[in-house]
């Protein structure tokens, strides 16, 4: 069943967090986790013969659960407004201390 | 009386306006301010749905007495955070605007997946004001665990939705008991790690050291006192009313909050700068609030969270004001800088004392009641409670007689030896400073002027029928 | 060894949800498995929700802008306002580095005269889906996000287009606060923030569902501008190599 | 007027003192002066009542009472002489202060708390107001000499009063009450619970009388406080404690619920236990109070070591013992504050307390001398000053009850006091005068009032001991024991009696023989200090004749060097600090992934752990 | 009535002390193959000393006189000799040491208040041999009050009455044994007579004495021998008759004497060193006997 796939994308993500040590790569894990859970978002409206739920093409009543898709909608543009954000702190770090690699990193968090 | 909504609305459109009226944002982002902080205390009880679809179906704001109580701290709070940090708002004025519709609205709304879009608000706001130290490392680590924990929190939600077929809190409050133990126990720590990343617990605050141990005077109060205690609140509300764990689980939630307590305490002893004590401080506070909560004692999470909201507003207004105009936050360095003034000196060692909990200050009515809910429990939680406490007076007892005695260790205390330091700007925060000292005081002689709303809002977080049967009963 | 424990602490963290989640006496609706019937979203797919009101609720053909716009419309407002916190996030961690851009290629005639032509196409796709939000899919977010490709390719393709983001702040700004103010004016008169005020007309209809559509249109300016405005922002700082 | 009245014109008062302060440094310190004897005088009103009751304020769904009694009046008016007598020398200090106002402001919080926790009628009323003592007293010591020392104390402190607050809340949870009488007759019915808050509760006592392992705070924080505030804390605050010990051991009869426990020596193993500690605290502090270079924390070890013999008297909850221990209350406050104000009184001319730095300053200083020469023999507990009385009276309930490793120490620390008590004498006062302090003048008269009257007053009762033994015997009815015996001046214990004013007569006869025989021998004729035996060599330096430093050497070889439960507490707070550092290196770290593994690891445990809930 | 008991008991122990003390120096010098001076030469000492000028190193200097000797005076009129009690029922044991201590603290502080180190020190050595005999003393006592319930002097010799068996000295041996070290620690007596120590520190405390002032302290000396061996008697001898008393008295000072005349001397640490490890392990033991088992005061032969 394709959500189990979605699911395992997500930890995939985490997977990543986890591992990497390079802020693209962290930002990029970020992603996939959050495509994972859309992705879970989206399958848990699936219902099985129904349709798209546009009133237009006809369908009466059997429609897929529309509000899941509605969430992801939302779901998909933060997403999008934290990665903007994200990018722009990488750039930012890029800037301040030459490098993307975490451990390169000096001179923060030391007291 | 004014409708709730209002509070998220016309922030929203103050800060919409303020970006093509740059000039005028100023005085906006005040009289926004000073509009939410008033409107809170004449605020329209009751639930009020967004759009007109009544719940579960639309969104809807529940302004209970708990979240009454919550707004007016919020805003208040708010507000003297722009006192204090008056001279750094910059170019952050719009998120100023946006962080106080973002966090009205994560307090009073009634749904989960609403409150997931709140919750996002009010980080990534958080996020770009935390960049303002210039101290990007921390503010991404901030981003990765911020976004992990909404999505894992959004993953709670979704299962939740996936069994019950709501997003609505009081629906699902209502059908949560009924649903099966696989499922609760996916949804609650799901739910529970993602609200902790905001929340301060501890295995998933790692970005709270390097936020908030690098703040401004504006962001310092900011975080510590309107975040935490808009999140604290959000989880005192999501687990103590909407998702109640069972016991066993609940088990694993207050030992995390009690760990949290201890862990961070220890650390704040171990810390020598003044913004990292602070820090850890605030985590441990959190920690121990969310513990009363999930022991059932929210009144005395409640009082506890407003006395650590107020007496925080001073200490990181002060904080982040020293390293501001000195550049420097060492504890060492800073002996007898209350000597100069005074009357921050004052509100300093008050909010610190109430935080400690000692008599004569607000705290200890708090920590009273903390202890008496802790004991109708188990003798544990009050001795663990008890334990970090004596640690967090130490460290702040060090800090406060420090601050206050200038002179060389084995020396008569002189003015001689006193730091160079120096605090600018610091007119508004003597103000604050006196006015909360003041309160506290008195509070903490006679805490009922305080404390009836409070147990109001206490009691009608235990009632959870009433709460659904305004929400889903009305009209 | 690292990666090894990463490995077997995330796979025992799915194992935990796979099990719990998909086990026997779990109440989770598998997938595919579950009905209309159990959700709230028969309401929304049926328009009942509040018996009350003129039937049917919303004119939207397209139930999921329905919801997005009408019934969860709270979220939409939100969500928008993420995007414009971003948006001012990027520019305000963009105005640290304060250095124009300036390409390492030079856009060629094609690029330059293709563009010209496509953006067009992709303007007016864009402005097509948010109007026709709620009958068809897509909508505000979908065509704002066109909106932002258009200018992202002009942005490539024009050395000297990036002077007019000022332009877009205040369309910004604008479609929010008109936004702000639809619901405020539902607010006073219907007695609900977002209320519907005005009618909702017949489905299939340019002109129905209320105001989804005219909420649909400035979600969609609004995020077109935002994304156009991060887009912007990027391109300041980029260093010279 | 009323206890509760009391205590509100005591704080406003205490805001009115700083004020006044602020305007004029000395004004406020009069007023000091003047508040504190107003306090004496009306408590002083107080001396019969009990059972009074009178309600402070609703402090949220509790209430706060006062009720007077026999020995809230007692301690009351030994914490207010000593405060009030004290406060004659903060005029003087005013000039010296960092921050004057606030040491008036505290002195006085901190009296007027004292006497809440006295009448105290329930346990929340006695804890806010245990608090507010240690809090205010806290910031006064370091306006003394160090900024380390205070933290010692609130630690310390802290862990007596928070154990006491967990007890009260176990009472509180178990009993349903506050009261400290309905506690009382609750816990007849459950040894049990009141087991566990005897201990509990009897470690704020013991914090605060600084009974070892916790006697650590008070050389640091005596030693360092403003030489004013030395002997409120040693004569008084310390007192405090004994009164928490008297609630939780006595007021609480832990000799009736606790008869069913194993007795040790006749009493409940739980009170033996105590007396055990008490008897180690003797021994501790004497031998760390003989080995002491400055007198102030001598000082304070000394009171590590009367602290015991008030701890032991308190636990013996008998007919003599009891009421030895409670004077001992009184004595020592006389006798310690006298000492502490003498060396402030040095201190104040000389600018040092330390004892080798001295010498020779009876010729200058003739009257603190004499207080400081009474007050130690009251101290040592040599006839005929009043610390004779309660010694004996400790040695009789020891000896009646056979507690010979109890006495061991109180012996021991009976002997050892004289040590202790004659170094500073010899140092500090006799011996050779050194040329630094030739112009040394005796203090002002106001700084001499509180030297006479508690000379005065350790001589009264050294005399006629009667006088506070007979309330002694009225408290120890009203908690149901019996009250000590007195006929006239002579005191009847079960194993012997003694008659204070024959011993004083007889001392009086012997000593006028001896000067019969002084003054019709040829008299003598005055030679100056350096005139003495010197085997032949010429001196001509004083303070290399001066025999002042480590007098004890020899001693003190004789045990180690070691504080080792200093080191222990170091070790503990290292300990913590170090954990700490773990804890932000563990949770805190700079890479993102460890705390993301964290998380995961929740996660994996919550499943492990609740894997169906 | 009672006061004039008192004025004669000090008085006999004035004539008797002081012709023992003559006894002593004459046993002493025989010990030691010497001729020893004239039994009556204690007397002479003291009246000579009365008679000879003198000198002051000020107030205390006097004044400590005057208190050492009224102190161990006064000690005197309440310690029972051989029956006779001055002030019935006053005879405690607690009391006898601690007035005693007023004359040690006067000399003390008479002596130091002369200003002359040697003083100092011998003074300190005093006290700190004082906190080494005197608890040991102290615990066997403090067992004896317990076995008896009473803590006055003459009502612990009235059980020993009815013939030696009844004597402490073999009703508590392990007591009787440290009795008499500590006896020889308040005597001063070799090897315990470190405070004095004429060829280290010149005589100590009394370095600066001459005339009057040495008198007085001679005669304090005296007074102080007789309470310390009267105690010993009373406490584990039984007391007796005048007579009777008299001669346990004179044995023991005298068997005291010889014992110290053949004895070196101990440095001031190992003073308290060696009470600490024997004598008080003796008298823990003796007391843990009687007050756990009651032998030697309930069971007994």
């Amino acid at each position: 069943m394709s959500q189990y796939l979605y699911i395992a994308l997500m930890f995939v993500g985490i997977y990543g967090l986890l591992s990497q040590k390079n802020i693209l790569k962290m930002i990029i894990s970020l992603n996939i986790m959050e495509l994972g859970l859309n992705l879970f978002i989206i399958s848990t409206g699936y219902i099985k013969e129904a349709k798209a739920p546009i009133i237009l093409f006809g369908n009466e009543g059997n429609y897929v659960d529309p509000l899941p898709q509605a969430i992801v909608l939302t779901a998909i543009v933060i997403g999008l407004g934290v990665t903007a954000v994200a990018l722009m702190l990488a750039r930012n770090i890029y800037k301040t201390y030459g490098t993307y690699e975490i451990d390169e990193i000096r001179g923060e968090n030391d007291d | 009386m004014i409708n709730p909504v209002l509070l998220i609305a016309i922030p929203l459109l103050a800060a919409f306006i303020s970006v093509f009226i740059q000039k005028l944002s100023w005085v906006l982002l005040f009289g926004v301010s000073i509009f939410t902080a008033i409107s809170g205390f004449f605020l329209q009880k009751g639930m009020f749905m967004i759009g007109g679809w009544k719940p579960p179906f639309g969104i809807n704001l529940m302004i209970d007495d708990y979240s009454f109580i919550i707004i007016i701290v919020i805003n208040l709070l708010f507000f003297l955070t722009l006192l204090s940090g008056m001279w750094e708002l910059k170019k952050n004025k719009t998120i100023l605007m946006v962080i106080l519709a973002g966090i009205n609205g994560l307090v009073m709304t009634g749904d989960l997946f609403n409150l997931f879009v709140f919750l996002e608000i009010i980080t990534i706001s958080g996020y770009i004001l935390a960049a303002s130290s210039d101290k990007y490392y921390s503010v991404f680590k901030y981003l990765v665990l911020g976004t992990l924990g909404s999505s894992l929190y959004l993953f709670g939600i979704m299962v939740l939705y996936g069994t019950l077929g709501t997003l609505n809190m009081a629906d699902i409050s209502q059908q949560f008991p009924n649903v099966s133990g696989s499922v609760k126990i996916i949804s609650l720590t799901f739910v529970f790690a993602g609200l902790g990343v905001e929340a301060k617990l501890l295995p998933f605050n790692a970005w709270v050291k390097g936020i908030y141990g690098n703040t401004t005077p504006l962001t310092g109060p900011l975080f510590s006192t309107v975040f935490a205690t808009g999140a604290i609140a959000v989880f005192g509300r999501i687990f103590g009313q909407i998702l109640v764990p069972d016991s066993t689980l609940i088990f694993a939630f207050i030992a995390l909050g009690l760990i949290t307590f201890i862990f961070a305490e220890t650390s704040a002893m171990a810390s020598k700068k003044l913004r990292e004590l602070l820090t850890f401080s605030s985590i441990g506070q959190a920690g121990l609030i969310i513990t009363m909560f999930m022991i059932g004692g929210f009144y005395a999470a409640l009082i506890q969270l407003i006395n650590n909201a107020f007496a925080k507003t001073i200490l990181f207004s002060y904080a982040t004001k020293a390293y501001k105009s000195n550049g420097d936050d060492t504890i060492n360095n800073m002996s007898g800088l209350f000597r100069k003034n005074v009357m921050m000196g004052f509100g300093f060692t008050v909010a610190t004392l109430s935080l400690i909990g000692l008599p004569l200050f607000f705290g200890f009515y708090a920590k009273i009641n903390m202890l008496q809910s802790a004991f109708a429990l188990n003798m544990w939680i009050p001795a663990l409670i008890i334990l970090g406490s004596i640690i967090e007076g130490i460290y702040y007892i060090r800090l406060l007689v420090k601050l206050w005695n200038p002179g060389e260790e084995g020396q008569e205390s002189s003015e001689l030896a006193q730091s160079q330091f120096v605090i600018k700007n610091g007119f508004s925060l003597s103000l604050i400073a006196v006015l909360i000292g003041i309160i506290f005081v008195v509070s903490g002689i006679i805490p009922d002027f305080l404390t009836e709303n409070i147990a109001k809002a206490a009691d009608s977080l235990s009632d959870a029928a009433t709460y659904l049967s305004t929400v889903l009963g009305g009209i | 060894m690292k990666k090894i424990i990463a490995i077997l602490l995330t796979v025992a963290v799915a194992l935990f949800v796979f099990t719990n989640l998909y086990s026997g006496d779990s109440d989770f609706k598998a997938f595919g498995e579950k009905s209309l019937e159990e959700t709230v979203s028969k309401e929304f797919v049926n328009k009942t929700v509040d018996p009350q009101r003129v039937q049917p609720e919303t004119g939207s053909a397209n139930i999921v802008t329905s919801i997005v716009v009408n019934y969860r419309g709270f979220d939409t407002m939100g969500e928008v306002t993420v995007l414009f916190v971003s948006a001012l996030g990027v520019a305000l961690l963009g105005g640290v580095l304060r250095k124009k851009v300036t390409f390492r290629y030079k856009p060629g005639f094609i690029i330059n005269q293709g563009m010209k032509i496509i953006v067009g196409i992709i303007l007016i796709s864009g402005i097509y889906i948010f109007v026709h939000g709620h009958l068809t899919p897509g909508g505000g977010f979908p065509g704002g996000a066109m909106i932002g490709s258009a200018f992202l390719l002009m942005y490539l393709s024009d050395d000297k287009f990036r002077t007019r983001i000022a332009a877009f702040k205040v369309l910004e700004g604008l479609a929010g606060s008109l936004i702000m103010i639809v619901g405020l004016v539902g607010l006073s008169t219907g007695g609900y923030f977002l209320y519907n005020f005005l009618p909702n007309g017949e489905i299939g209809q340019l002109l129905s569902a209320g105001i989804v559509p005219v909420l649909y249109v400035l979600v969609g300016l609004k995020v077109g501008s935002e994304v156009s405005n991060i887009l912007g922002d990027f391109f300041i700082g980029e260093v010279e190599e | 007027m009323t206890i509760n009245s009391l205590i509100a014109q005591g704080m406003i008062s205490s805001l009115l003192v700083y004020l006044l302060t602020k305007l004029n440094k000395k004004l406020g310190a009069f007023l000091t002066v003047l508040f504190s004897g107003y306090l004496l005088f009306v408590i002083f009103g107080f001396q019969n009542s009990a059972g009074e009751v009178f309600s402070l304020i609703h402090f949220g769904e509790f209430e706060l009472t006062f009720m007077t009694s026999h020995y809230a009046w007692y301690f009351a008016i030994v914490l207010t002489l000593t405060y009030f007598l004290v406060s004659f020398f903060n005029p003087y200090w005013m000039k010296k202060m960092v921050n004057p106002a606030a040491y008036n402001m505290l002195f006085m919080v901190s009296m007027v708390g004292t006497v809440g926790v006295f009448y105290a009628k329930d346990f929340l009323t006695l804890f806010i107001f245990y608090e507010i003592v240690v809090w205010s007293s806290l910031f006064i010591i370091p306006m003394g000499k160090s900024r380390k020392t205070p933290v010692i104390y609130y630690t310390i402190s802290s862990i007596g009063s928070f154990a006491m607050l967990y007890a009260i809340f176990y009472l509180y949870h178990s009993v349903g009450s506050f009261d400290i009488q309905a506690v009382s007759e609750a816990m007849s019915q459950a040894p049990n619970t009141y087991r566990f808050v005897f201990f509990t509760m009897i470690v704020a006592g013991l914090t605060k009388l600084g009974i070892f392992p916790f006697h650590t705070w008070l050389p640091a924080a005596h030693g360092s406080a403003p030489h004013t505030f030395s002997p409120v804390l040693s004569g008084g605050l310390v007192k405090v404690g004994g009164f928490i010990a008297l609630i939780t051991a006595t007021v609480i009869p832990s000799f009736k619920i606790l008869a069913g426990d194993l007795q040790l020596m006749g009493v409940p193993f739980e009170n033996y236990l105590i007396m055990l500690l008490g008897a180690v605290s003797i021994v501790v502090g004497t031998l760390m109070a003989i080995k002491q270079e400055d007198a102030k924390k001598l000082i304070a070890y000394s009171t590590v070591s009367n602290s015991g013999y008030i701890i032991i008297g308190l636990m013996l909850n008998d007919q003599v013992g009891f009421a030895g221990g409670m004077m001992h209350v009184f004595n020592h406050a006389m006798a310690s504050g006298a000492m502490f104000l003498s060396f402030a009184a040095i201190a104040y001319r000389t600018g040092t307390t330390k004892m080798s730095e001295l010498g020779g300053l009876i010729k200058r200083m003739p009257l603190t001398f004499a207080a400081y020469l009474i007050a130690i023999i009251s101290l040592a507990g040599i006839p005929p000053m009043s610390g004779f009385a309660s010694k004996w009276l400790i040695f009789q309930g020891l000896a009646s009850n056979g507690m010979m490793f109890i006495a061991l120490a109180a012996f021991f620390g009976s002997i050892g006091s004289f040590l202790y008590v004659f170094r500073p004498l010899s140092a500090a006062f006799l011996g050779q005068l050194s040329p630094k302090h030739k112009d040394v003048k005796e203090v002002p008269w106001m700084m001499q009032i509180p030297l006479i009257i508690m000379s005065f007053l350790t001589i009264f009762y050294g005399i006629f001991p009667g006088r506070i033994l007979a309330y002694i015997s009225k408290i120890q009815e009203s908690v149901g024991l019996k009250g000590v015996e007195i006929e006239g001046t002579k005191i009847i214990a079960a194993t012997g009696m003694w008659d204070s004013l024959v011993i004083t007569l007889v001392f009086g006869g012997g000593f006028m023989l001896a000067a019969i025989l002084f003054f019709i021998s040829p008299k003598a004729k005055p030679v100056d200090q350096m005139n003495t035996y010197t085997s032949g060599e010429f001196i001509y330096d004083p303070d290399h004749y001066h025999y002042a430093k480590n007098y004890y050497a020899t001693f003190e070889n004789n045990y180690g060097n070691k504080k080792r439960v200093e080191l222990f507490f170091d070790a503990v707070a290292l300990r913590v600090k170090e954990f700490g550092e773990m804890v932000k290196t563990m949770f805190f770290a700079k890479s993102v992934s460890f705390s993301i593994f964290w998380i995961m690891l929740f996660f994996t445990l919550v499943y492990f752990w609740g894997d169906k809930v | 009535m009672s006061y004039l008991i008192g004025l004669m008991l000090i008085v006999i122990a004035f004539l008797w002390q002081v012709t023992l003390e003559g006894f002593q120096r004459k046993v002493t010098a025989k010990v030691q193959r010497r001729v020893g001076p004239r039994w009556y030469q204690t007397f002479m000492d003291i009246f000579k000393a009365f008679s000879k000028s003198s000198i002051s190193h000020g107030f205390i200097y006097d004044f400590g006189a005057m208190m050492t000797l009224g102190g161990t005076m006064a000690t005197v009129v309440f310690l029972p000799f051989s029956g006779i009690v001055a002030f019935n029922g006053l005879d405690n044991f607690f009391v006898i040491i601690y007035l005693l201590a007023v004359g040690s603290l006067g000399m003390a502080m008479s002596a130091v208040g002369s200003g002359n180190p040697w003083a100092s020190i011998g003074v300190m050595r005093a006290l700190t041999q004082m906190v080494g005999y005197e608890v040991p003393f102290m615990i066997v006592v403090f067992g004896m009050i317990f076995g008896y319930g009473t803590s006055s002097i003459s009502a612990l010799v009235e059980v020993q009455a009815g013939g030696f068996l009844n004597w402490h000295l073999l009703r508590m041996p392990l007591g009787a044994i440290v009795g008499f070290i500590s006896l020889m620690g308040m005597l001063a007596k070799k090897p315990y007579d470190t405070p004095i120590a004429p060829a280290e520190i010149a005589s100590g405390p009394l370095v600066e004495y001459g005339g009057k002032h040495l008198g007085m302290l001679m005669l304090q000396h005296e007074f102080a021998v007789f309470i310390e061996v009267g105690l010993f008697v009373n406490l584990f001898l039984g007391g007796g008759g005048i007579v009777a008393y008299l001669i346990k008295y004179a044995a023991v000072y005298l068997f005291a004497t010889i014992i110290s005349a053949v004895l070196g001397r101990f440095k001031i640490e190992q003073v308290v060193y060696h009470f600490y490890k024997v004598p008080l392990a003796l008298s823990l033991i003796q007391a843990a006997v009687v007050i756990f088992t009651g032998l030697g005061v309930e069971i007994w032969l």
